[in-house]
């Protein structure tokens, strides 16, 4: 089976009083564009809305109608998020009821479509038949919305199940709709009759409960695309151009929601646009464009995006224009696996375009950080006058998170050296390096003082931005732009890095595999390994970065690709520590699970394979 | 045929206060002849005559040629010099960031034909205020005379052997993209440019000049239809055009009252147009493309404004821009407020 | 001066005698487009008629018309090759008088257009003054044709100051102008009368001298890009499809001519089919889609057209599609120096595309190379079905250089797995690894046998090719293609490697500054220091290259970019090995000089300053 | 009006021996009612009618639900599913590297009109055989429902908001492109289709079939001109089309002798067209332009075959192509032998 892993039987043990209340892991199959989507976010919020930590992700097909969809749900009172196998499974789509039904684990639940056939029988397994046709046979609606109405049957009946009262689906569904009445009132009593069948019908005789707690106050639920989207607009983006590409396009979708609610439209128009290029290509030109012309600009794509800007990436790097690139990655080379999550892009995008350029790149890893870089990167390429880009992916960028309400930016924003009017000197030179730091002032078009005008160009040229094939005026350009780049050094985000005392160990990450990083960790402690943790949030690495990696005997450079990017990168950048920089790289489309990490890191820790399997089952 | 617009001359200041020579660039490195640099001199002119502000131009170009040459002209004006065939997309960056600027971009017929056909159609879809000056040669100048997409069918030069395929027509492209202003000139017809040129430069969205500029390196033999020998020879206006600023009265002289149409600019100057060879109708499309199709037939270069409509909406328009460039806009209308981001917040 | 350097004023002493007999180095400054061309490559090819080892690089503008041009001829009995500062300068551009002037060495040559004005006096030099305006008085031929043919005054002037035989100039111009007379005996009126007036009015009052020896006997003068064009000949190209770019072009001029000549069109037509795509986006879609089909299929392009290949570069790799792109470099980021080399495109052009992809790079150090890898890179890339860079540089591929008579291909074409009508088995699979190594069998359309179809593409896909977003299918298949990587490198070129006994330093180094590579060991020996060497010939490394790197104590990677970018590639592959990777990476557009190398060496070898300077010298 | 041809039914064997299942693909992913499908299916009944051998063909595509559609049709050819907008490069390549193969490409509007439209236009210029089919729905499907290049001026979606571009006419492109087969279908009208596919696999250079094939997902109200209602209420045939394949008589049944023109194909088949609201004429692509754009003012879908001229040399043609494939070409052919190669050798 393609995307649900059985490898952890013994994770749906009962705790020793046979109950398990707030932790369990669980999967609905059902078929893509049957609009399973909205009872699958409303049971996901149900469970917040009862304060308990909640996640959801979206296995989802690339096709709009017709494929196997798989929704993980994990709820865990510890706040848990990683994927993990599931417990519970909810069995509606005909075409994987195999895979689907042999997936649950012994002492595991399966929830299923009653009229689905040849559904094998599992004895060891407790098993919900919900009599969907039945249920759905007194609903008046079209065929069309018939179907979609069909999956409020398992959330009524799960609801039950796991203990959600019926005006908490409710409020959850209230949600979903953005409030909308009548939407909830054509939803709501299919998931009440099937809460009420399952009330009357059912015996409760699994162990998995939800039960009120208060860990979900001040939080949010949110997409890491809806909160870059909300980064974006708070950093002030006044033109995004972009070109439609899954994980991306919710990005922008968003970006355009939220600009239409908190910059909306005077009487005079916009102070905003949004422009669907014909492609990637004209998508960075734009951004470079507008970006030269002093406005905020951003695109928002993914890998074959990322493919299509490389010679403007190099435009960008060598004009010195300041751009947001945001690169939700997916599986690549190639179209590769549209619908499927990576972190495949780090080292193509950080050196982007032929010639000698680097790029700056971000790497959020919680949805918060998606809206933090959100704005902060136009800070940094603003100041450093350069592409910046964001590594986000599709897991982060497109499923369902939460999130400490997020805080409102700390600073002004930072617009960085550009001078407008009479502040423009009378020697004014464009890539003169007045400050010494490598980053010099730039003007715009539109002001009235002339004495700022200057062509730009990706052609060599010396420091008044005029053409030059002179070898001492492209060598002092390339001096400069080295010292640029010690500047940014020190102006991109610091990693997170918790040190433990004496630890042999430190393991690097990025991005959304933090989660089953952090998971893995804390079942390797129960077991009592202990290792330094840095969780990267930029590259070039500063600093702090650069200690911890000095400093410590032995590194795990972990990250989800194939060629071990990361550790490439660092390898190049820090030859001296090279050869202590231990790889895991693993990618095949799924966000790994804290199991999986566990059982990587083991043989680095020391932990015989026995010892590891008893602990990571806890 | 209209009253010759009050021409200050060169030394003597236009109506904004700048001489000529403010207009001007760095000295031209292209070779000596070269179509584009007779095209970039009248640029220095018109601009001299408009009395365009330099800080209200940007001056965009792609690679080749013809895109160096912005550098030749306007070197108060602000520019970028783009990558190979994208132009268009940094100019509508640049233009939507601030929708004020009128943007003067140069390229070439390898330039936008070749490796740029996709994105200058789109460009004129979207409809930009900018005029689209075309230094058309047939051929890449810079790389030494390959053949472009507008070197037409069966046209033989030493270097690229004989072309087996159908030229590119860009302002055929353009006319069937909807651009509103699609003008073809002659680098060897000076005056006509200009007017052409000035009524690009009112025009409120895209303008396109296509402009016949030879390549004296690589393709002016007298039969090759991108020569000067040829040009000369072959021309064809399709009017007597003359320009008439703002607040100046059409005085027609020369031509029957009746002979001329007059078109309006958007920023209130017109074109007085004087029938040559017909009461050529720029505002039907088709019928612009069929005088295009049979002109290539008959070997002409049919010059002169092509096709007009001057009711599109710019992209700003479209995008509904305020009156404020983006650009310009300061943190105050950018940062959302603390109330209305915590409300946005609150439901999550 | 930007492409000068006078550096190494010593250089210009006179032997014991007095005399400096084939060995000199001698700059020609001229306008571009004003014909000077004919005139340097005669005087080249006269100073290799003689028998003497000769090289001649041309430093030009990135224009038609006007701007400075130096053509750089450097003699030499030993056969050293490397740029070197001028020791002789003819200065006939009014424009870069000064500097070129300026340049000339104590006890150097200096020859100059006696009509140019204002030229600064030298009395530390031997200063002849050529009256171009009298010589051509009497010249009858158009005004543009005359100041095509002033050229020859120098070429007359300096083959009398050389000793060069006016018969042996002749032969040189008919070779230079394909042996079309009309042509010689227009141009070598004006050479006579030059070598006239200076024999007759001329007193020689300088060193250099050539006198005839037999060392070019079996050589050939050609440049790196007709090299590379004759290669794909005789590697049986059938389609090239390109788009011009400098310094690519000169490479597709000389493949249409090559086939026009060695396979010239027949009755029914040609085997062969050369097109100029409307952009390198085409140009490499064009290639896929023939090595699809089951040609042999290339482009050529330089940095920008790279940029633009990336996403096809990721398809073909993943698709298994065999193609050739030749990127003959300059300098970059973005558009960069256009007529100035490079090496600056490894790092990018070795991992084109997002993802994770690796291509093999073939790395020619030689015009030799580059006509050898013009016809192995269709064996490699057929056989490992894989897109195959072959990184040429400017300097490599438009100037003109000394090779050994090349040797016709000593096996025949290895078109790799294809399988054809019966030979494809019932249960043919696209994908599938039937002999262990990673390389499957491929067929072609147009094949009757139609159990052969299979439907190519970029998404993720299972052994027999049919899309798949299977998490399985996707990692059995990139272990395939890392099973792949594994042959690549023992399939690809292996290093030329010099071991020297006992030798601590390893200096790696690839492409066209093996030249001052070379020489710089010459002379670093003669100071007694002595180092191995290795030039890579192709990335990924293999079995002699890892071995070389882990053997030596120290390494040094020499290379002609900013960014370290060779160093980056070997640390990421070696991380074991990478912290005693030193760099030494320079990029100005100007070929190194021998001098460079020696002095960047020196602190590796524990040489002082004073020691190496005085066997610089020598 | 013609006689049908003999049509083959589905389980009788066809001329070449095969039963229409023999040219059918893997079962359709697309959504139920795509129009895609719809056009689909009349691929395999054709091919199937045709007799065409599945070798000789090839299924290229770029990137889209409509670009997925080779998949679900003529199992036993080659295909290769490109980039997205990058097909005609990929096609390009492979007929060169094959010129006796057929290629039958499927591509949408936003795969040709928008990210592809620079190499659809240079195709075109260059004339392979081929056969490039347009499902044509106004949005993108696959990223679902953002306005492609074809979309309306004034389109409005609920996901995508209005347009406010004016649509790209790929009919029109093809025409000014120089291309000498453009059709326009329509998904619902299935015999019409038939037809013009059919007739666009004999033409001998390429042939383009923009083909109105609505996504219901997205775009298929009916105010919206790429939907089925729109579609059925305002599809204007120019006339009624019958293909006859070669060594058939044409038989006109239905209208007068006079009122159909005969339009030669390069493999000896013919279309009878017989005329329906005027006596349109392909020849004349001013004619056809002008028809194209008054259907557009007045809301028509207009069908049938558009423009036509089977002169123009294939590529192969004009890159002298000898007789045997590149792509079949041996050793002996192409490593030119030793004395060859010295003789080169020598000159240097
Ligand atoms: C991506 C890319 N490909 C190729 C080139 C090389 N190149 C520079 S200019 C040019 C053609 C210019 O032709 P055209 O636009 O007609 O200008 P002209 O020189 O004729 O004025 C080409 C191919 C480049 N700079 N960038
Ligand atoms: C370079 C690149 N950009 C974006 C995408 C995402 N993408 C896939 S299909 C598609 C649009 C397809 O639209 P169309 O060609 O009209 O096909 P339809 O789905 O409507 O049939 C886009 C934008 C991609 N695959 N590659
Ligand atoms: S090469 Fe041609 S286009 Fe370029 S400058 Fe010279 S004449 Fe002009
Ligand atoms: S989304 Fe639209 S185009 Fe795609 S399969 Fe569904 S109906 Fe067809
Ligand atoms: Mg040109
Ligand atoms: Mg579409």
């Amino acid at each position: 089976m393609a995307v649900l892993q059985p490898t952890d039987r013994s994770a749906a043990r009962a705790g020793g009083d046979g109950v398990r209340v707030n932790d369990f892991s669980l999967v609905v199959a059902t078929a893509n564009g049957t609009g399973s989507q909205t009872a699958n976010l409303a049971l996901l919020r149900s469970i917040f809305l009862q304060g308990v930590p909640v996640h959801g992700k979206n296995v989802f097909p690339s096709n709009i109608q017709g494929l196997p969809t798989w929704f993980h749900i994990r709820a865990s009172a510890e706040g848990w998020v990683a994927r993990q196998a599931p417990e519970i499974v909810v069995a509606y789509n005909p075409r994987t009821l195999h895979e689907d039904v042999a997936v649950v684990p012994e002492g595991g639940v399966l929830l299923l479509d009653d009229g689905l056939r040849g559904a094998p029988e599992r004895d060891d397994v407790t098993t919900y038949r919900v009599p969907v046709a039945e249920l759905m046979r007194d609903v008046d609606a079209k065929p069309t919305l018939k179907t979609y109405l069909a999956n409020m049957t398992y959330l009524g009946v799960l609801a039950w199940l796991l203990g959600l009262p019926l005006d908490v689906v409710e409020r959850a569904l209230l949600k979903q709709f953005s409030g909308r009445r009548s939407l909830v009132d054509a939803n709501l009593p299919v998931v009440a009759s099937a809460w009420r069948w399952a009330e009357e019908r059912l015996e409760k005789r699994d162990p998995y409960r939800i039960e009120p707690m208060d860990a979900t106050r001040d939080t949010m639920l949110i997409t890491g695309n809806d909160a870059a989207a909300l980064g974006s607009v708070v950093g002030g983006v006044t033109l995004a151009a972009w070109y439609p590409i899954t994980p991306s396009t919710s990005l922008v979708d968003a970006l355009g929601a939220h600009l239409e609610e908190l910059r909306p439209e005077r009487e005079d128009g916009r102070d905003w646009a949004i422009v669907q290029a014909e492609d990637e290509l004209a998508a960075i030109g734009m951004v470079i464009g507008a970006g030269w012309a002093g406005a905020r600009a951003m695109t928002a794509t993914s890998g074959p995006g990322i493919s299509l800007m490389a010679e403007f990436a190099g435009l960008g790097y060598f004009a010195e224009v300041p751009a947001v690139v945001w690169d939700v990655q997916r599986v690549g080379p190639s179209t590769g696996l549209p619908t499927r999550t990576s972190q495949g892009d780090v080292a193509f995008a950080h050196a982007l375009g032929h010639g000698d350029v680097r790029h700056p790149v971000l790497l959020p890893g919680s949805v918060e950080e998606c809206f933090e870089f959100g704005w902060r990167s136009f800070d940094l390429a603003e100041r450093l006058q350069t592409p910046v880009f964001v590594l986000s992916d599709l897991d982060l960028g497109m499923n369902t998170w939460m999130a400490p309400r997020f805080a409102y930016p700390d600073a002004p924003m930072d617009r960085g050296k550009v001078l407008r009017g009479d502040a423009i000197p009378d020697d004014f030179g464009r890539y003169r390096d007045v400050d010494g730091d490598g980053v010099t002032y730039r003007t715009v078009p539109g002001d009235a003082n002339e004495r700022g005008a200057w062509f730009g160009r990706g052609t060599g040229h010396d420091a008044d931005a005029v053409y030059s094939e002179r070898a001492e005026d492209w060598r002092a350009n390339q001096d400069r732009l080295l010292r640029k780049w010690a500047t940014a050094r020190e102006l991109v985000p610091e990693p997170e890095l918790d040190v433990v005392p004496d630890a042999e160990l430190l393991v690097v990450c990025m991005g959304s595999t933090r989660f089953a990083v952090d998971e893995a960790r804390a079942r390797l402690e129960r077991l009592g390994a202990t290792f330094s943790l840095m969780r990267l949030r930029a590259l070039p690495l500063g600093r702090v970065a650069r200690e911890a990696l000095e400093t410590h005997a032995r590194v795990v450079v972990l990250e989800m690709n194939r060629n071990a990017q990361l550790r490439g990168v660092l390898a190049a950048d820090l030859p001296e520590v090279a050869p202590k920089l231990a790889s895991i790289a693993h990618l095949d489309g799924l966000p790994f699970t804290a199991e999986q990490v566990a059982a990587w890191l083991k043989p680095h820790l020391g932990l015989d394979r026995a010892r590891l399997a008893k602990g990571a089952g806890a | 045929m209209t009253r010759p617009a009050a021409r200050p001359t060169a030394r003597v200041p236009n109506a904004v206060g700048l001489v000529k020579s403010d207009y001007g660039g760095l000295p031209s490195t292209l070779c000596k002849g070269c179509g584009h640099n007779a095209v970039a001199n009248q640029i220095v002119q018109v601009a001299f005559e408009l009395g365009l502000r330099p800080h209200e131009v940007v001056k965009l170009s792609g690679i080749g040629c013809s895109s160096k040459s912005p550098a030749y002209f306007l070197g108060r004006s602000h520019g970028f010099n783009a990558l190979h065939g994208r132009m268009p997309s940094v100019a509508t960056g640049a233009l939507l960031a601030n929708h004020r600027l009128r943007a003067l971009a140069v390229s070439g017929d390898g330039d936008t034909g070749s490796i740029g056909l996709g994105q200058y159609k789109h460009l004129l879809r979207r409809n930009l205020r900018m005029t689209y000056l075309i230094e058309n040669n047939g051929v890449y100048g810079l790389t030494k005379g390959q053949f472009s997409a507008t070197a037409e069918d069966g046209l033989e030069l030493k270097y690229a052997g004989t072309n087996p395929f159908p030229e590119i027509d860009l302002c055929a492209e353009a006319i069937v993209a909807g651009c509103g202003f699609v003008a073809r000139g002659f680098a060897g017809d000076a005056a006509q440019l200009r007017a052409l040129l000035k009524a690009a430069l009112a025009h409120r969205g895209t303008a396109v000049v296509d402009v016949i500029s030879p390549c004296v390196a690589f393709n002016n033999d007298d039969d090759s239809r991108k020569s000067y020998g040829y040009g000369r020879k072959h021309e064809v206006p399709l009017h007597d055009i003359g320009f008439v600023p703002p607040q100046e009265d059409v005085v027609i002289e020369d031509h029957e009252p009746g002979e001329t149409r007059i078109v309006e600019l958007h920023d209130g100057s017109r074109l007085a147009l004087a029938k040559l060879e017909s009461d050529y109708d720029p505002s039907d499309p088709a019928r612009a493309l069929a005088r295009l199709f049979a002109a290539r037939e008959s070997g002409e270069i049919l010059t002169g404004l092509i096709r007009f409509d001057g009711e599109r909406p710019s992209a700003a328009e479209a995008f509904r821009i305020g009156d404020v460039p983006l650009a310009e806009r300061s943190e105050r209308d950018l940062r959302p407020g603390r109330e209305a981001f915590d409300a946005v917040l609150d439901r999550y």
